[in-house]
This record gives structure tokens, C-alpha cells and sequence, in this order.
């Protein structure tokens, strides 16, 4: 009977903090709210018992992404004032199109799904059940490709991100070790016949 | 010629000239060889083309269709002659255009093959819309599209039709179309792809306004060519395609096909009757003509209802081409006359010319009997047409015949009262004054084409005979029904 | 035979082409022999032919020439029908064609389109002979068409002049009312009898009798509709009624062609026609009655007009238009016979006096207004002797040929039983009185009474020389004989033979002729119809109103102020033909150039197409805002309307 | 007793305000760069869900995955953020209409 209980909590702060997310005036706040949101759902997984999955998204994603978002918001220094002014001329209408798609999923899931194991209760666990041991093996095994595939794609993102934001200030002085290794002699040697002189 | 011919300097025009002299001689032997009795197609030629849709090379011509190709085949010499000192610009590629013109239009009229025929029947319009666009009169940009995309629009749903029709019969050969059985779902909208592609060309009453541009911003040689064979194309290809291939659906429409033409004979006299500018009346009035050849073509249907017998479909539809050929003559020459005054004195206003029969008596002769023969002169080719149409919708229906009849009042009120202010009267300004009559050249063309007016009003029958077996044959076509 | 036939025809062609095209070449003197000489040997010829008819008895041929085109079973073709009817005519024509030529010589003395002259009037000829001679429909309306063009041409021959210009566009568009009609009634037979050929059509016309035709949706007799709108044609061409108005105009033209086509040719095709085709107008008693109604009142009202007329040459216009209407009155009521022999004997004196006319206007130097004439009878000897004559004939004094045809006509159409007898009896004996008043108005005018001439036209006032007077007196010969030598075997006998059909119900000629018994008979028996003393009292007005006492002419005039307007304004037909319809049409086609062409099919359909396009593309533009979330917002628009669409409607769920 | 519709009803809100966050809202790219994050989220979730009931680890493994791009998105999304704020000195949705037809 906890379970439903703590179920309907978390679910309820999980919509409060994405209403908050889009709702809020200060980028900051609503990064913030984003945080709380990957923070419930993930004890929210926890009840799904994907615990490995649970914990990966706390550790790896709200701490690299979120952060990221808070340091980026950070360096940009927005003024603040500019960005009062609310929501778009048509918000009620966004939000009536909303409400709509989501009476259709909603529409789905509870009057159309006959052939959704509704009511399947939990299969229960065996003794020993670990979701990380199964998942792993799962992730080596059938999906290896997939994986590496998923690896590559982050050093994609990586180089992207450089590639994209460095630039070379006119000002700085920076070592080029690259040009100064690939010097050859004929650069910087000049052979010149130079004639003697007599004193007269 | 289209691309050495300036190197050929001051000969080129001979050599244009010739090229088209030569091409009405070698067209002789096809009247002289061709045999009136039978309704088939003659002098074959069949040569497998696209292999993959089982498009054929395949041409021939019958009694229908060889007037028109010697139609042609006369009128483009005279009109290279016509265009010699005119052109100044870039003339060796305006001989050339007229060439090209020439040799599609024969395709057009003789291709027996769906495929070929819309390649020729869409080739045709680009130097066609080269002689407008280049060397036309100052609107001529606006002039040449709009009649550029008024055909072409209405020769796209032609294809459609002829697409289906390949679909129905395995093959693109006419022939086949003609007797292959269609339904009256399938012969509705057959009739009319075929219907908007030709009605915009022959032009009928509502897809008219395209012709009175292109004719006055066209040049004197376009614009005969225009009028003499282009407009002929949408009543050969009523001929050829309406109405063997869909008559049931042409009867059905039938009713509106005379409207539409009666509509053009009466409404557009009218209209001509206030034109101020030379070339957009005699554009007017070819419109009018043209309007006689559909109704000749579609008063078959009323006549079987009203007499139940065959005979006068076969006069109607005779009386159809003639009129084709014959208006071919009298706008071609109407159209010379109006571009000689244009070459003197470089205006097409009526109000700007008045005597010039002072000055220029032998024109002025030329000019009234073209006239004359516009407004249907017994004795000259303009009357044999409408006479036959005529005749044919009395039996038809008496009001059809009175509407069609009105055209003797009206075609000789705008054109004679236009020859009033034009050629008669005293000297109205120095401009006229100072007119010197034709030269030798212009003689000769306007000589040829009152030979041609003269001899089909006062000897039809060579021309008669030569399309009476084609047409029996295309009576019988159009009373039976293909359902 | 074929060949004399071809001979009459082609000589007048040949001339008219050698005078036309070579003018220059052959000069002045060259012109006028060629045609003098061309046209004589085919009056010759006809007149050879006409004896060989009469005298010998020779058959009426009927040859076709060439065949001019065969379709859908029809054969059409250019032919000759030579009979007793076709001969005369062919005299007739020739002759006065030939008079007109010798006299055009001292006419057209100095004028500058002399050899071009002379080749219309040949041309004119051949058109005429075509028609007269023609065996089928087609070639009669070639030459129908023929002759109008050639008079639109002889109309406007001093181009220069503008109202020759406008009377010839008038005159032709008039005609072409007319043959709008007569083509009708060609399609028309063609349609009840399938061809064209005279010999085939009046044999079926007895079939057709009570056959009626589907007009639009009325029932119409078949046969009567044809004949009407035949006749259509011939008012067109004879000038009745409805479509006179062209007929005065065409004085712009020489006095000679006025003559050539009013008084012989061109006008009396229409009386030849409807006496051509008696065969069907016998038997559709609606068209004959129709004829006689329309000649009635055109011989009534058109002399009306003359009584009120000042220029010379326009007072014996309209009397033609009035003694057309007679001809038309002996055709309706089936006295062929009698309305040929007056048409005949006005050929003669009707070109007598417009030629008389022609050598007053000649000598008052083109003067031709009749107030600035007078007393011109000692100075023009000749002249006068000759147009008393003309005069005489044209009121139908007893002895003269006019009195002879015209009484005959009068008497056989009171004989007449169709519906409308009546009325064009009382019509044409009111005409009498008034064609005495007129002509003798005009004769005392220009002749008797003190001389109103202006100066310098006294100064050289001198009678034409033989050239002029020689076809006067030739032509006041036949005015006076004609009418004892042909009343006879013309009307009464057997003259025409074949030619003339008439059904026994309708021989009005032949219950006239019973008590015949020779021209002085025909005289005393006259004084006792009301006609001939109609003659002497219109005669005797004349006298008293313009000569024993002008005012008496004065004082009648202002009491019949609006009947004097009316009759000036000519009806106001002449408003009606150049104000009316012309300025209707060009109005008309304004409206359909302006509104039907520029602005709906042009502006609607086509540029209007064109502005349709820019307008949706301009819509089309303004949705891509640029704007991320705009975009967004219609692609979630996107995502439920799919949704919804799949959900809710049957056929997604499916 | 929490069914597997529960699960599915919250993501789908989830989903829903995310959606709504990304074209009603006004104020800069940064949020709309977490609602993309928040949506991917939601699916995850379904994905979760869905493993768990119907006792298939590959529906994890997937989310994995998403993950993984979620982070790269993320990454380039800012990265692309930086270099519109230098060259644009504001991150302001409204006049970013150079796209403008």
C-alpha cells in the first residue's frame, strides 16, 4: 500500500517540477526544477526496480548535463530584465493543443488498450535477480555494435563542442608546437658569399 | 541555316526561299499521287520510334489532312518572301524558325501516331514562341507567353488522354484509337483533354483571348502563319481525335460545341465591329471563321435527331475544311496587306491610314477583293466554306443556320466599313499621301494567294473530291456508337 | 448551243477584265470600244437567241456547264437555262446595257477613272446575264452577290466623295440583309427537296404543297417559309419596303450606273426571281400574299416620298422604288406575265428618263437641284420631246407602253382573289394618282414655268451632243411602240410559254385575256377602269399646283405640315438604317468587347489566374515567421490532429 | 495496485508540458534545450516502464542508449548556444527570425 502512495507523491513533485521548468521566469530556477525532475524520476525507477539505470541517470547524466546547463547559463551572462516578458501571444492556445494531446495519449492508454497486459501483476523476482549483472550482459553481448556505435557518438560530441566554440583570440600568444616542430633548415639557415676586405 | 546562316551573308534568304520552294514541289507529287476513292491512309511511312512504349514513327496522310499539309507547304515560301526586307535583326535565324515551323506543322498534320503527334503538336509552339517573342511588336513578351501557356496548358490534358488510350490499346497508332470500344465513362473525359487541347487552339469563343495579342505583336510572316495554319490544327485535330474517338461523348456535348461556336460567330462579329487596330480585327474575324468550322464539325448529331438520315453531316464536315483552307488564304493574304501598310508607315491604327487607294490603287485592289472574300463573296474561297456550313445547319436546326447567317451582315459590316476608312476616302494625311505602291515582291506574294482565293471560290471540286472519301468514312465513324 | 450561251456571258467578262487590268494600256478609246463591243455582240447574241425562241419556237435549253462541287449527294453546278422568261431578260439587260455604254462615253467624257468605269459596267453586265441564265440556286446567287458588289463598287466610284463612300457600304450591307435572307431560303429547298437545281426542285414542288417544316418549335408550312424568305432576298435586291433605304443613296453614284441599275438591271432581279420560281410561289398562297402586300405598300408610300423630293435624279429614284412595287404586285397576285412586261417596258422608259435627266444635269453643268431649273424647254429641244414621252409612259397615259403594263397589271390584280387584294388594289390606284402628280411635278418644274436658273449656268447652257441624244431617242422608240407590238402575245399570248407557272386558280392573266381582242380594244375597254382617269387628274393637280398657280401648292403645304415632315424624314427609315442600327451594333460590341473580352476572360480568367497565385503564395509566405516555436507549434498541430484523426474518425481506428 | 498505465499516464504528462514548454514559452533557447531534455526523458520512462512489465531488459539497454545521445545533443545543443550568444549578444528567442520567408 506504500508503494501507491509514494508512487502518487513522487509522480506529483515530478509534474510540479516540469511545470516549474517551463514556468519559471529565472533560467537558473528552471534548470534547477530540471535537476529535481531527473532526481524523482530516477527514485521513481528505483520502483521499477532498474536500479542500475536509477543510479546511472542521477550520477552520470543530471551531474555531467545538469551541470553543464548551469555553467553555461552561468557564463552567459543574460540580463535578466529582458527576459520577463512572459509567454508567446498564442500560450493559450499552445496550451488548449496541449491539453488536447494529451487527452489522446491518455485516450490510449486507458479506453483503447486491450491488448496492453493491463493488469499483469509484477512477475516476481528470483533470488538472485541483479538488473546491472542482466544488463550488462544484455549491453555486451546482443548490442556490442550498438555500444560502441553509442562511445563514438560521444567522441563525436566532444570534437563537435571544440570545434564549434574554440576560437583563437587575436590577443592571446600561443605556443603553436606543432609549427615550431615541423621547422626545417632551409627556414631559418641562409648560406651568403660575402667578400673579404683589404684594408685599403 | 539556324546556325551558319549569317556567314551566308546576302544568299541566305535565297537559299530560305528555296529550301521552302522546294519543299511545296516535293509536297506536288503527294496531291498528284494521291488516289480520292479510297478513305485510307496513303504514301506510309511507318518506322518503329520509342520500341519500349510502342511509339511508331508513323506517318500518312488522307483526305483530310493532305489539304492542309499543301496548305502549308504553299503558304511558307510566301510568307519567307513576305518576311525578306522587313527583318532587319538576326534574319537567317528568322528564315530558320519559319523552317522548323514548317516542317512540324506537316508532322503534325500527318503524324498517325499519339506519341509523335504531341511531340510535333508541342515542338510547334517553341518556334512559334521564338518568331513572337524575338522579333514582335513591343507587348510581345507579354503577347508570346500567354499564348505559349494558354496551348500548352491545354495540351497537357491531351496527353493524359493519349496516355490512356496507349494504356487501352497496347499501341500509340491512331488507327487504333479510332476503333478501339470505350465506355462513356471513359469517352467523357477522353472528349475532353481532347476538347480543351484543340478549343484553345482553333480558338472557340471563351479561350479566345490569347489570338488577338499574339496576332498584333506578332511579325507580318508569324502572324499569317499563325492564322493560315495554326489555327487549323485545333479543327484537324476535332477530325483526327474528337470525333472518331469519342462519338458518343461528342454528341452529348454537341449542343454546347454549337453554342460555344455560334456564340464565336455572332458575339466576336460584334466585337470586331469596334476594333480600332487592323491586325486584332482581322485576329476578330478569323475567330469568327474558325467559329463556322467547329459548328460545321458538330451539327452531325443534329441533324440524325431532326432528319434521322445521314445526309448533311457529310456537307457540314466538308464544308468545315474548306472553310479551314479557305480562311488559311483570305487572313494569310488580309494579314500580308495589313503588313505591307505596317512596313510603310509602321502603324496598325485604322484611324491613321484613309485613301490610300489614291496612292496605292493596285493594293487597294488586292486589298478589297481579300476583303470581299472575308466577308464571303460567292465567286472567292470565303464563301464555298460557309456556304456548305450553312446549308448543313438548316437541316440541323432553322435558328442555327439564321445565328450562322447573321455572319454575311456582320462579316461584311466590320470588314467593309474598315476598307471604308482604310482604303477609301480622300488622302487623310501626308503619311498616306506619301505611300509608294507595292513593289514587285509584294505583288507576287499577294498575287499568289488571290490565285489560291480565286480558284477555290470559283473551281472547288479538285478540293472537294480529294476529302470526300475521308469524310464519308469519318460520317460513318462518328454515327456509329463505340459504347 | 453552249457555245453562244458562253459567248453572251464571257464576252462582257473578258472586256470588263482587258478594260479593268489594262486600262492604262489600251487608253481611253481602247476601254470603251472593248466593252462597247463585247457587250453589243452579246446583245446581239441575246437578242438572236430571244428570236430564235419566239419566232422559231426554239425549245428551252438547260445545260450545265461545269460541275462546281459534289458533296453528300448533292450536285452542284454552274449551268445555263435559256427559255422565253431567261431570254427576254437577257435582252433586256444587254440592251440597256448597251445604251448606258454609248452614253457613258459623252458622261464620263472627263473623267479620270474613265477605262475603270467601263470595266465595272461590263462587269455588271456579265453578273447580270449570270443571274438571268443561271439553272440552279448556287450560280443565281453568285450572280446575286456579283451584282451587289459591282454596284457597291459602281456607288462608290468617285471614292474621294465621303457620302459615295457611306451610300456604297450602305447600299452593300443593305443587299447583304436581303441575301441573308434569300440564303435561307436556298438552305431551305435544299433542305426540302435535297439539291439545287431548279429542274429537279420545281418538280417536287407540288409534293411539298402542304408539308410543313419544324421551325425552332412552331410549325411552319414548309413551302411558304422558303418562297418568304426567297423573297427576303428579292426585297433586298428590288429595294422593297423595309430595305429601300439604300436605294436613293445610290444616286452618289454616275447618273449612268443610276440608270443601268435602277432602271433595268440590278433592281428588277428581284421581280425576275420571284417570276423564276413561280413554279413554288404557286403553290404557297401565303408567300404570294406576302408579296403583294409588301409590293402595295412599297409602289403607295415610296411615291409618296417623291412628291416632296428636290433633286432630279432622286424624284425618278423613287418612282423606280414605287414601279417596283407594281412589278411586285403583278408577281403576287400570279400575273408573271403582266409584272415582266412592265418590268420591260419600265426598263425602256425609266433608263429614258434618268438618261434625260443625266443630259438636263449635263447641261446646267451637274446642276441637279429642280428649284434652280425651269423653262428649260426651248433650250433643250431633244431632251424634252423625249422625257414628255418618258413621262407619259411612266403615268400610263393611254397609247404609251407604260399605260399598257401598268393597266394590265392593275386590272389582272383586281381579278386576284388571294388575301390582300384588297388592300393592294386601293394601294396601287392611289399610287396612280400620285405617280401622275409627281412626274408631271417634275417635268413642269424643270421644263415649263419661269427659269430659275443662277447665272453662269444660263451662260453656257447647251444641249449634249449626238452621243447623248442619240440613246434618248432610241430609247423613246420602244417607251412608245413596245406597248402596242408585245401587249399582245406578250401578256395575253403564249409568249413565255413554259417558263411562267401559273396554277389555273390563280390565272388571273387568263380570265383578263378571255375578252381580248387587240390593243385598241384593250384602250376603250380601260376608260372604263378607274386607273386611266387617276392618271389625267394626277396630271392635271400637277398643271394647277406648279404651273397655273403655285400658290395653291404653297397653301397645300402648310396645312399638311407633319405629313410634309414625315415624308421628308422618308419615314425616318433612313434613321432607323444609318442612325439606329449601326450606332446599336457598335455599342453592342463595345459592351462585349469591353465586358466580355477585356474584362471577364481576359482579367478574370487569365490574369486573374495569375493574381490568384501571387495572392496564395503571398499567404503562404507570411507562415514562415521564422520564428523556432512557430514551427514547433505546427508540427505538434501536426501530432494531434494525426492523433486525433487516427483515434477518433472510424477509418483510423480501423 | 500501480499498474503499468500509471507509469504511461505520468510520462505522457510528462511529455505533454514538456511539449507545451518548447513553443509557449518565451523566454530563450536554454529552456527550450531542457524541455528536449525532459522529453527525452518521458520516453525513457516509458521505456522503463514498459521493461519492467513486460520483464525485458532490452527496453533498459535502449534507454541507455538515449541516454547517451541525450548527452551529446545536449553537449552540441550548448555548444551551438555559445557561439549564437557571441555572435548574437543575446539568447532571445524573439529575434532569432533571420529564417524569416
Amino acid at each position: 500500500m506504500a508503494g501507491v502512495i509514494f508512487f502518487y507523491a513522487l509522480s506529483g513533485v515530478l509534474i510540479g517540477s516540469a511545470l516549474g521548468v517551463i514556468a519559471s521566469r529565472n533560467p537558473v530556477h528552471s534548470v534547477l526544477y530540471l535537476v529535481l525532475a531527473f532526481v524523482t524520476s530516477s527514485v521513481l525507477w528505483l520502483l521499477l526496480e532498474a536500479e542500475f539505470l536509477a543510479v546511472v541517470l542521477v550520477l552520470v547524466y543530471v551531474g555531467a548535463v545538469m551541470v553543464l546547463f548551469l555553467f553555461v547559463i552561468m557564463m552567459l551572462d543574460v540580463n535578466l530584465v529582458q527576459l520577463r516578458e512572459g509567454y508567446t501571444r498564442y500560450a493559450p492556445l499552445g496550451a488548449l493543443v496541449a491539453v488536447i494531446l494529451a487527452a489522446e495519449l491518455i485516450g490510449v492508454i486507458w479506453f483503447r488498450a486491450e491488448s496492453l497486459p493491463a493488469s499483469v501483476s509484477l512477475t516476481p523476482r528470483p533470488a538472485g535477480y541483479s538488473n546491472t549483472e542482466v544488463l550488462g550482459t544484455a549491453l555486451y553481448t546482443e548490442h556490442l555494435y550498438a555500444f560502441e556505435l553509442a562511445a563514438f557518438l560521444l567522441l563525436l560530441a566532444i570534437v563537435a563542442a571544440i570545434v564549434l566554440t574554440m576560437r583563437r583570440r587575436p590577443g592571446l600568444k600561443v605556443q603553436n608546437v606543432a609549427q615550431q616542430v615541423a621547422v626545417r633548415r632551409e627556414d631559418r639557415v641562409r648560406l651568403v658569399k660575402v667578400e673579404p676586405e683589404r684594408d685599403a | 541555316m539556324l546556325f551558319a546562316g549569317e556567314r551566308l551573308g546576302a544568299a541566305h534568304r535565297w537559299f530560305a526561299v528555296g529550301i521552302a520552294a522546294l519543299t511545296f514541289l516535293l509536297s506536288l507529287p503527294l496531291y498528284l499521287g494521291f488516289d480520292n476513292s479510297t478513305a485510307d491512309f496513303q504514301f506510309v511511312e511507318r518506322v518503329a520510334w520509342i520500341p519500349a512504349f510502342r511509339a511508331e514513327y508513323f506517318l500518312g496522310i488522307d483526305g483530310l489532312s493532305l489539304p492542309l499539309v499543301l496548305l502549308t507547304t504553299f503558304l511558307t515560301p510566301i510568307v519567307v518572301i513576305a518576311g525578306w526586307e522587313v527583318i532587319k535583326t538576326r534574319t537567317a535565324q528568322y528564315f530558320a524558325a519559319f523552317l522548323i515551323l514548317e516542317g512540324l506543322m506537316i508532322g503534325v498534320f500527318s503524324a498517325l501516331d499519339g506519341l509523335l503527334f504531341y511531340v510535333f503538336w508541342e515542338a510547334m509552339l517553341i518556334p512559334m514562341f521564338i518568331i513572337i517573342g524575338i522579333w514582335g511588336g513591343e507587348r510581345r513578351v507579354y503577347a508570346t507567353i500567354k499564348f505559349f501557356l494558354y496551348t500548352f496548358l491545354g495540351s497537357v490534358f491531351m496527353l493524359l488522354a493519349l496516355i490512356y488510350l496507349y494504356l487501352q490499346t497496347g499501341g500509340y497508332s491512331i488507327l487504333g484509337f479510332h476503333t478501339v470500344p470505350l465506355s462513356m465513362t471513359e469517352q467523357m473525359p477522353i472528349f475532353l483533354a481532347f476538347l480543351f487541347a484543340f478549343a484553345v487552339k482553333v480558338p472557340m469563343w471563351p479561350v479566345h483571348t490569347w489570338l488577338p495579342d499574339a496576332h498584333v505583336e506578332a511579325p507580318t510572316g508569324g502572324s499569317v502563319i499563325l492564322a493560315a495554319v495554326l489555327l487549323k490544327m485545333g479543327g484537324y485535330g476535332f477530325l483526327r481525335f474528337s470525333l472518331p474517338i469519342a462519338p458518343d461523348a461528342s454528341q452529348s456535348l454537341a449542343l454546347l460545341m454549337i453554342v460555344l461556336s455560334l456564340v464565336a460567330v455572332v458575339y466576336i462579329g460584334f466585337v470586331a465591329l469596334v476594333q480600332s487596330d487592323l491586325k486584332k480585327l482581322i485576329a476578330y474575324s478569323s475567330i469568327a471563321h474558325m467559329g463556322f468550322v467547329t459548328l460545321g464539325f458538330f451539327i452531325a448529331w443534329a441533324i440524325l435527331a431532326r432528319t434521322g438520315e445521314v445526309t448533311g453531316i457529310g456537307m457540314g464536315i466538308t464544308g468545315g475544311v474548306v472553310q479551314m483552307i479557305s480562311h488559311g488564304f483570305i487572313s494569310g493574304a488580309l494579314f500580308l496587306c495589313v503588313g505591307i501598310m505596317y512596313d510603310r508607315l509602321h502603324t496598325r491604327e485604322i484611324g491613321a491610314y484613309g485613301g490610300v487607294v489614291n496612292t496605292m490603287p493596285v493594293f487597294a485592289a488586292f486589298f478589297v477583293l481579300f476583303a470581299l472574300a472575308n466577308a464571303g463573296l460567292p465567286g472567292t474561297s470565303g464563301f464555298v466554306g460557309e456556304f456548305l456550313v450553312i446549308l448543313a445547319s438548316f437541316r440541323a436546326n432553322f435558328w442555327y443556320a439564321v445565328l450562322a447567317g447573321t455572319t454575311l451582315i456582320l462579316g461584311a459590316a466590320y470588314t467593309l466599313w474598315m476598307i471604308k476608312r482604310v482604303v477609301f476616302g480622300a488622302i487623310a494625311n501626308e503619311g498616306v499621301g506619301s505611300l509608294q505602291d507595292l513593289s514587285r515582291r509584294e505583288f507576287l506574294i499577294l498575287a499568289l494567294m488571290a490565285g489560291g482565293v480565286l480558284i477555290i471560290g470559283l473551281w472547288p471540286a479538285p478540293l472537294v473530291d480529294m476529302m470526300s472519301a475521308s469524310v464519308d468514312k469519318l460520317v460513318i465513324q462518328v454515327t456509329q456508337s463505340k459504347l | 448551243m453552249i457555245n453562244t450561251y458562253l459567248a453572251i456571258v464571257l464576252f462582257p467578262l473578258a472586256a470588263a477584265i482587258i478594260a479593268g487590268l489594262f486600262g492604262r494600256l489600251i487608253g481611253r478609246a481602247g476601254a470603251h470600244t472593248v466593252t462597247i463591243l463585247g457587250v453589243g455582240v452579246a446583245c446581239a447574241l441575246s437578242c438572236w437567241v430571244l428570236w430564235r425562241q419566239v419566232v422559231d419556237g426554239y425549245p428551252a435549253e438547260n445545260i450545265s456547264v461545269y460541275t462546281w462541287l459534289v458533296t453528300d449527294g448533292v450536285r452542284m453546278e454552274i449551268g445555263f437555262l435559256v427559255d422565253r422568261l431567261s431570254a427576254l431578260m437577257m435582252v433586256v439587260v444587254s440592251f440597256v446595257s448597251l445604251m448606258v455604254h454609248i452614253y457613258t462615253i459623252g458622261y464620263m467624257h472627263d473623267d479620270a477613272g474613265y477605262q475603270r468605269f467601263f470595266s465595272y459596267i461590263s462587269l455588271f453586265t456579265f453578273a447580270m446575264l449570270m443571274l438571268v441564265m443561271s439553272n440552279n440556286l448556287l450560280q443565281l446567287f453568285f450572280g446575286w452577290e456579283a451584282v451587289g458588289v459591282v454596284s457597291y463598287l459602281l456607288i462608290g466610284f468617285w471614292y474621294t466623295r465621303p457620302t459615295a463612300i457611306f451610300a456604297n457600304l450602305k447600299a452593300f450591307l443593305v443587299n447583304r440583309v436581303g441575301d441573308f435572307g434569300f440564303l435561307l431560303g436556298i438552305a431551305a429547298l435544299l433542305y426540302l427537296t435535297n439539291s439545287l437545281d431548279y429542274a429537279e426542285i420545281f418538280a417536287a414542288a407540288e409534293g411539298l404543297q402542304d408539308r410543313n417544316m419544324l421551325v425552332g418549335n412552331w410549325e411552319w408550312p414548309a413551302l411558304a417559309t422558303a418562297c418568304i424568305l426567297l423573297f427576303i432576298g428579292a426585297m433586298g435586291k428590288s429595294a422593297q419596303v423595309p430595305l429601300h433605304v439604300w436605294l436613293p443613296d445610290s444616286m452618289e453614284g454616275p447618273t449612268p450606273i443610276s440608270a443601268l441599275i435602277h432602271a433595268a438591271t440590278m433592281v428588277t432581279a428581284g421581280v425576275f426571281m420571284v417570276a423564276r420560281m413561280s413554279p413554288l410561289f404557286e403553290f404557297a398562297e401565303a408567300a404570294l400574299s406576302f408579296v403583294l402586300i409588301i409590293g402595295a405598300t412599297t409602289a403607295l408610300f415610296t411615291g409618296l416620298i417623291a412628291l416632296v423630293q428636290f433633286d432630279i435624279k432622286r424624284v425618278v429614284a423613287y418612282s423606280t422604288l414605287s414601279q417596283l412595287g407594281y412589278m411586285m404586285v403583278a408577281q403576287g397576285s400570279s400575273a408573271y406575265a403582266a409584272g415582266m412586261f412592265h418590268l420591260t417596258t419600265h426598263a425602256f422608259f425609266k433608263a429614258l428618263l434618268f438618261l434625260a435627266a443625266g443630259s438636263v444635269i449635263m447641261a446646267l453643268h451637274h446642276e441637279q437641284d429642280m428649284r434652280r431649273m425651269g423653262g428649260l424647254r426651248r433650250h433643250l429641244p431633244v431632251t424634252y420631246w423625249t422625257s414628255l414621252v418618258g413621262c407619259l409612259a411612266l403615268i400610263g397615259f393611254p397609247g404609251f407602253a407604260g399605260f399598257f403594263s401598268k393597266d394590265a397589271l392593275i386590272e389582272a390584280e383586281h381579278l386576284a382573289n388571294i388575301p390582300g387584294a384588297g388592300y393592294a388594289y386601293v394601294c396601287i390606284l392611289l399610287g396612280v394618282f400620285v405617280t401622275s402628280l409627281y412626274t408631271f411635278r417634275m417635268f413642269f418644274m424643270v421644263f415649263h414655268g419661269e427659269e430659275r436658273l443662277d447665272v453662269e449656268a444660263r451662260a453656257h447652257l447647251h444641249e449634249p451632243g449626238w452621243v447623248v441624244k442619240l440613246p434618248l431617242i432610241l430609247l423613246a422608240i420602244p417607251s412608245l411602240a413596245l406597248g402596242w407590238l408585245a401587249i399582245g402575245p406578250v401578256v395575253f399570248g403564249d409568249f413565255f410559254g413554259g417558263s411562267l407557272f401559273v396554277r389555273p386558280v390563280h390565272d388571273v392573266v387568263g380570265r383578263l385575256g378571255e375578252d381580248w381582242r387587240g390593243p385598241v380594244q384593250f384602250i376603250i375597254h380601260s376608260f372604263k377602269e378607274p386607273a386611266v382617269y387617276l392618271a389625267l387628274a394626277g396630271a392635271f393637280v400637277a398643271w394647277f399646283g406648279y404651273l397655273y398657280r403655285p400658290a395653291a401648292a404653297i397653301w397645300v403645304r402648310e396645312r399638311m405640315g407633319p405629313v410634309q415632315r414625315l415624308l421628308e424624314n422618308k419615314y425616318y427609315a433612313d434613321w432607323v438604317a444609318e442612325r439606329l442600327l449601326p450606332a446599336g451594333s457598335r455599342a453592342l460590341g463595345n459592351v462585349l468587347w469591353r465586358v466580355g473580352d477585356v474584362r471577364l476572360i481576359d482579367g478574370g480568367l487569365v490574369n486573374g489566374s495569375a493574381r490568384l497565385v501571387a495572392w496564395g503564395s503571398e499567404l503562404i509566405r507570411r507562415l514562415q515567421s521564422g520564428l523556432l516555436y512557430d514551427y514547433a507549434f505546427a508540427m505538434v498541430i501536426g501530432l494531434a490532429v494525426l492523433g486525433f484523426w487516427l483515434l477518433f474518425t472510424p477509418t483510423g481506428a480501423g | 495496485m500501480i499498474g503499468l498505465e500509471h507509469y504511461l499516464t505520468l510520462s505522457a504528462a510528462l511529455f505533454v508540458i514538456a511539449v507545451a514548454g518548447i513553443f509557449i514559452n518565451r523566454k530563450n533557447v536554454i529552456v527550450l534545450l531542457m524541455c528536449v531534455e525532459l522529453l527525452l526523458l518521458a520516453v525513457n520512462f516509458n521505456f522503463v516502464a514498459f521493461s519492467r512489465f513486460l520483464d525485458d531488459t532490452t527496453g533498459q539497454v535502449f534507454v541507455f542508449f538515449i541516454l547517451t545521445v541525450a548527452a551529446a545533443e545536449a553537449a552540441i545543443g550548448l555548444a551551438i548556444l555559445v557561439v549564437l550568444f557571441r555572435s548574437r549578444r543575446s539568447i532571445d528567442v524573439q529575434q532569432m527570425d533571420v529564417l524569416k520567408g
